[in-house]
């Protein structure tokens, strides 16, 4: 119905032609106007991504999940030399469109409360941010891909250093700088991808669709494969490079937090999805073990960590590197439950974790500390909130009937098929992930409360209600129903499993690798 | 021992390494940096007449052109010391010396 | 063989007062020096038949260049006690260069006018150098001697620029306005009265 | 009238000059500086339009010694269009300083005269004589305010590297000239291309790369750069951080790709070496810089080894490449000086970058365009920087320099720490003083150049034709 207008385009524009009006109409107000601009910079804000939402429902709704391929394609010429304006949606990334509208209005709701100053500013960086956020999703051309995935970078560094806490310099110049070091291997990469295209094919394109076919040797795929790597790595991020993200997420403001661990880490997976599988299967083979290996330190390791954190949002940071690395062990199981999961898992823990910083968030504006033994016995203080954060912390671990549930049990299913000492170590993991998130609940929530400044401490209001039960509903609704995430999904994994298949089935030529790789499946 | 081209290309190129080492080892007198500059055009002036005069003939090639270049060079020269002077003349009004330690060229 | 020594001793003169240049720790002996390594680099020139850039580096660079070094040392170096006082000590260097010169002038006559002594492959054995000169440099290369004349403009309008200074309250005598006077405001008539005086 | 509309734009430049001197006798007064650079201003746009009105006509001018083609026009609409700007943002500056003489106007007129010859030479004598009417230009101007000892003091170490670098260029033009017998450009390749190379023509290629590094401030022949850019006049120093530049990697390019072609494997080494210590030299340099104009100093020093990086592959592409990269350069460079050149409080120009601090609230404008200049020096998407680097190192990696791509790349991760250090400034400390207001030419340019660093890649009917131009440009060097 929907699918021959420009929404994709429309959907990048519309927050970025917010934000430009937001700057333009912050210019011209005189001082004396600033206090009600600064008021109602918000409102706009709510309206602009309220209307990106109900386009991104129209898109998902519109979308024939039946289709494997892209859909909603827009091509307009652009630079030249083949580096056109294209974008596109198929299974894999159509979601992850709806969760960054999604995740958007309640991080601007959020933040209305408690942002207190340079409103306005923080508005555009938001809108900003959706619209890079929404184009990367949407883009099929490397170029404009790699631009959107890059240029996220700048209003996330703005919103960390600008509004963050204490040590905000230090967390953003980390995270540019780390993020950005990935990002320009990548970029190597993808200038070979496109010099290769001149030479391959008829005339040199960036066009994602066109460089599957690209025949590239085996010891440049492991080049690249790298490449891309590096940078997806760090976005994900992947032990040992994660350690920017604790930082990031403790000086980032509660809904900077909500969209890094919401939207921002999911890049990482897109981008293997995307890229690493299709382009380089080789590689992708190769280096399997590889993944596995940092996958399930990553999810062992991080989990240890976690439980040693007196600093509430640290303890959730490292949970999301734990739970990213079930992530990356799904994607890299390369069968249907695995990639499945993983998806599926990217989409319930840009949920569940969303949840849990806006959860930090609401105690933090009331008592301005993060500090885990700061808390206790604020269940008889915040009865409702105990019992929604019960609930995510339960989603988080794992817990039947939420959606953290689906995603980490068909990851673990997938990675068995390969190796079951893989899914073993998860699984220790999931244990250990128990460990943390109810030491966490219980040394808030439960216990004595020892500390008389908690006296004061008020409910949830109805704005935080609000937010938290939507989180709450969806958590829910993809826990029983899973259905409604992997139908849309598994037509494009399908066709993704099958041209891997058909990729990495072929060169197996000489007779004595056969036995090796009968050996691995 | 007739003297040929190679002996006239030594002499230019030992005239040119001691403009070029007189720059940085100089240490005492702007003034004298500016002679050095001097001291490298003249090295360049007696390579290009020095190949000016033992050019081969071969067609298309006038000898003389390189002893245009020459002239030009030996006109251009005399335009830079008068620009090199008056920059010199300026900063000495500012400084009141014109001693290198104060200016420092190789400072990053 | 004559042409031989000549360039040994042109050569020698020319590098060893280069050297001098850069050693001698008066820069007016700098200058002195400089002025030694151009003319025996002159002398290098005839040896080869470059007889007019010889000439013309005498006259740019002896005549013109150096001594607007040595202006711009004498003006610049200023402690003018001890110039006074050392006036007289310029006088054996400047002698010890004179001889020098002379005696690379007696070697260069003698190889210029001896057998042998003249460019080994002249420029163009049909014309003089002078000729082959004018052959292409108002010619061919005629942009770039309006090039080179721009250049020298540039160098003209730059050290006006930087040093020229006008200087307030000086008075200074103005051939236009002298001229343009009129009779009107040069001559005032005063009809003074008997006994009274002026004023 | 053919060979006419070939000369035309030098031609049009020296009667120009003589014309504003013989002026400058008629105008007197406070309008004089005024009108005379009015009339500069206008005669530097008509100047870089004119091949493109004419119909961009080729061949050779003035016997030989000058070459007219694409990309001499492309080129000399460039050195125009900015030394136009560069005039139109030095007027506050002398005003306020009290330093406006109708001199300058001149100077920058006889600097773009320089730099049109240097990048339609076709012979190492104009060449030559390009180079140091323009040299001579700039040293004058550099020491242009000369009441100020660190104006002279720059002027003085610009022009004393300045001569130097000339020298070694000559002395490697003297031996090219020597082995190869010939001054014109096609006459050296043919020379080279018959009769192979030799010691002499590759030390010749040596110097002359030496000399030329000079000028474009590559490292190890940097030296100069920082405190030339500290000392001059800020206006002065945004026009050498931009239009020299171009004009001089165009020369380079017309050198390395019409007589030294047949050394390439020589002079590519020399070019990956300058571009690899370039880059990080300046990346390093820079890291602890205070005062913004050394900041771009190094900036530059680091984007000239960038810009060094397409030339190694020895392609069209790279050629590309070099034009559009230096392109972008140069707009930034202009906007980011207009920029600092608002920077006025009460009492005087500011330089420093801790001044900048709190921008963003007290001066939001500023801030947001400063912040696109920022970005986009350090290679980030959205903007034009980016895209700069696309061209520039894309043809690299086609030629298997893959490892000085990444180098680059890494370069520029380095680089992006001292560029993210202003937009800190800017925006995440607490503000300080607030400048006053800046005149609306300055404003205008600053804003304009942001705007096109921003939006000018999303409109393909801008870039497409963009693309057309730079490809002949290119191509007509091969």
């Amino acid at each position: 119905m929907f699918s021959d207008l420009p929404i994709l385009p429309a959907l990048v524009a519309i927050p970025l032609i917010g934000a430009l009006f937001l700057a333009f109409v912050s210019r011209l107000t005189q001082a004396d106007g600033r206090d009600q601009m600064e008021r109602n910079a918000p409102r706009t804000a709510l309206l602009v991504s309220l209307i990106v939402l109900l386009l991104s429902v129209v898109l998902v709704i519109d979308f024939d999940a039946s289709n494997p391929g892209f859909q909603f394609v827009d091509e307009a010429p652009w630079l030249g030399g083949g580096i056109d304006f294209r974008m596109g949606v198929d299974g894999i990334s159509v979601l992850f469109i709806l969760l960054t509208a999604f995740l958007t209005p309640l991080c601007i709701l959020a933040s209305e409360i408690s942002i207190k100053e340079r409103k306005t500013d923080y508005m555009i960086a938001f809108l900003l941010l959706e619209s890079l956020m929404i184009g990367v999703f949407c883009a099929l051309d490397l170029v404009l891909f790699y631009i959107f995935f890059e240029a996220v970078l700048i209003p996330m560094f703005l919103i960390i250093g600008v509004w963050g806490g204490a040590n905000r310099i230090y967390a953003s110049y980390k995270f540019f700088l780390y993020t950005l070091l990935g990002s320009v291997l990548m970029l190597a990469a993808i200038l070979w991808l496109y010099a290769q295209s001149g030479v391959q094919f008829a005339d040199a394109t960036t066009d994602m669709r066109a460089l599957k076919n690209l025949d590239i040797p085996g010891n440049v795929q492991t080049w690249l494969w790298l490449a891309f790597f590096a940078s997806f790595a760090v976005k994900m991020p992947m032990w040992p490079v994660h350690t920017w993200l604790p930082d990031a997420h403790v000086q980032a403001p509660t809904a900077g937090s909500v969209i890094l661990a919401g939207i921002l880490l999911k890049l990482g997976g897109y981008g293997f999805l995307r890229f690493s599988l299709p382009y380089f299967p080789d590689a992708s083979v190769q280096f399997a073990p590889l993944i596995f290996t940092l996958s399930v330190i990553a999810i062992i390791y991080t989990s240890l960590v976690a439980y040693r954190q007196t600093d509430m949002k640290k303890l959730i940071a490292y949970s999301s590197v734990a739970h990213m690395g079930f992530v990356t062990m799904g994607i890299f199981a390369f069968n249907m439950q695995g990639i499945q999961g993983g998806l599926f898992q990217m989409i319930s823990h840009g949920l569940v974790s969303g949840a849990l910083f806006f959860c930090v968030g609401v105690v933090y504006d009331r008592m301005h500390t993060r500090d885990i033994a700061f808390y206790g016995g604020l269940v008889k203080r915040m009865p409702i909130f105990a019992a929604f954060f019960l609930l995510f912390t339960m989603a988080n671990v794992g817990l039947p009937g939420t959606s953290g549930f689906v995603g980490e049990i068909l990851t673990m299913i997938g990675a068995y098929q390969v190796s079951p000492w893989v899914a073993a170590g998860a699984a220790l993991g999931m244990i250990l992930s128990a460990m943390y998130a109810l030491h966490l609940y219980r040394e808030t929530i439960f216990g004595e409360q020892v500390n008389e400044k908690l006296d004061v401490i008020t409910d949830v209001t109805g704005r935080e209600w609000l937010i938290l039960g939507l989180l709450a509903f969806f958590t829910i609704l993809l826990g029983v129903y899973p259905a409604l995430v992997t139908d849309v999904t598994a037509a494009s994994v399908e066709q993704l499993i099958s041209e891997f298949q058909a990729a990495t089935a072929v060169p197996v030529e000489a007779p004595e690798l056969a036995p090796e790789l009968a050996g691995v499946n | 021992m007739a003297i040929g081209l190679s002996h006239y290309l030594i002499v230019a190129a030992i005239l040119f390494m001691i403009g070029v080492f007189g720059i940085f080892v100089n240490r005492k007198n702007v003034i004298v940096i500016l002679m050095c500059v001097e001291l490298i055009l003249l090295a360049v002036n007696i390579n290009f007449v020095a190949f000016s005069a033992h050019m081969p003939a071969a067609p298309g090639v006038n000898p003389i052109d390189g002893q245009i270049f020459a002239l030009f060079i030996l006109t251009v020269a005399a335009a830079e010391a008068a620009v090199g002077l008056a920059i010199l003349v300026v900063y000495f009004r500012n400084r009141g010396n014109i001693q290198v330690e104060d200016i420092d060229l190789m400072k990053g | 063989m004559i042409a031989a020594i000549a360039f040994y001793i042109l050569a020698t003169v020319a590098i060893a007062a280069a050297f001098m240049v850069v050693a001698s720790r008066n820069p007016v002996h700098s200058v002195m020096f400089l002025i030694l390594t151009f003319f025996s680099a002159a002398g290098l020139f005839i040896l080869m038949g470059a007889e007019f850039l010889a000439l013309l580096l005498v006259m740019v660079y002896v005549g013109a260049v150096a001594v607007l070094f040595l202006f711009v040392v004498m003006m610049l170096d200023v402690d003018f006690v001890e110039l006074k006082k050392g006036f007289l000590s310029y006088a054996p260097i400047g002698a010890i260069i004179a001889g020098i010169l002379l005696i690379e002038m007696i070697f260069l006559g003698a190889a210029y006018f001896s057998e042998g002594g003249r460019p080994l492959v002249p420029a163009d054995p049909t014309m003089s150098n002078l000729e082959a000169f004018g052959a292409v440099l108002y010619t061919k290369y005629a942009g770039a001697f309006e090039a080179a004349g721009f250049i020298l403009l540039v160098a003209m309008i730059g050290a006006i620029v930087l040093t020229l200074r006008d200087r307030e309250g000086v008075r200074r005598q103005d051939a236009n306005a002298q001229m343009a006077r009129t009779r009107e405001e040069g001559v005032e008539l005063v009809d003074i009265e008997p006994g009274q005086g002026l004023g | 009238m053919e060979a006419f509309s070939l000369m035309a734009p030098e031609l049009l430049l020296a009667g120009q000059t003589i014309f504003v001197v013989l002026m400058s006798l008629l105008v007197k007064g406070d309008k004089q500086a005024d009108v005379m650079r009015w009339i500069a201003i206008a005669m530097l746009i008509t100047f870089a339009l004119t091949g493109f009105v004419l119909g961009r006509p080729e061949g050779t001018s003035f016997n030989g010694l000058l070459i007219v083609d694409d990309f001499s026009h492309y080129a000399k609409l460039i050195i125009g269009l900015t030394a136009a700007l560069a005039l139109v943002f030095s007027r506050s500056y002398f005003k306020t300083e009290g330093l406006d003489r109708f001199e300058f106007s001149v100077l920058m007129i006889y600097a773009v005269l320089g730099m049109s010859i240097m990048v339609s030479a076709n012979n190492l004598l104009a060449l030559y004589l390009g180079l140091e009417m323009q040299a001579l230009a700039l040293y004058i101007m550099a020491a242009f305010n000369r009441d100020s000892l660190r104006a002279s003091e720059a002027g003085l170490k610009y022009f004393v590297l300045g001569a130097l670098s000339s020298g070694l260029l000559l002395y490697g033009m003297s031996l090219i000239y020597g082995f190869t017998g010939h001054l014109d450009f096609a006459g050296i390749a043919a020379v080279i291309e018959a009769d192979g190379l030799n010691v002499g023509i590759i030390g010749g290629m040596v110097f002359m790369m030496c000399g030329l590094a000079f000028k474009i401030s590559a490292a190890p022949f940097h030296m100069w750069t920082p405190d030339v850019y500290e000392g001059a006049p800020t206006p002065v120093t945004g026009f050498f951080a931009s239009v020299p530049k171009f004009a001089a990697m165009a020369l380079i390019a017309r050198l390395l790709f019409g007589p030294l072609e047949g050394v390439f494997d020589q002079w590519q080494q020399i070019v990956v070496s300058l571009a690899l210590v370039s880059m990080f030299v300046g990346a390093i340099g820079a890291l602890s810089q205070r005062n913004i104009k050394r900041l771009m100093a190094y900036s530059s020093i680091a984007n000239m080894g960038y810009a060094l990086v397409p030339l190694a592959a020895g392609t069209v592409l790279g050629l590309k490449g070099m034009l559009i990269f230096m392109t972008i350069y140069v707009i930034t460079s202009i906007g980011v000086f207009s920029a600092i050149l608002q920077m006025r409080i009460r009492n005087g120009m500011v330089e420093q970058i801790t001044d900048l601090s709190g921008l963003s609230q007290t001066n939001r404008g500023m801030a947001l365009v400063l912040t696109v200049f920022f970005f986009s020096l350090a290679g980030i998407p959205f903007f034009l920087g980016f895209f700069g680097k696309w061209y520039a190192f894309g043809p690299a990696l086609q030629a298997d320099l893959w490892w000085l791509v990444v180098a680059a790349l890494v370069a520029s991760v380095i680089g992006a720490f001292y560029y993210l250090r202003v937009i800190k400034t800017m925006w995440f400390e607490e503000p300080s003083q607030e400048f006053v207001d800046a005149p609306r030419s300055l404003r205008w340019i600053t804003t304009s150049s942001a705007l096109i660093l921003t939006l000018l890649i999303l409109l393909p009917f801008v870039t497409i034709p963009a693309q057309g131009l730079l490809d002949s440009a290119a191509a007509a060097l091969f």
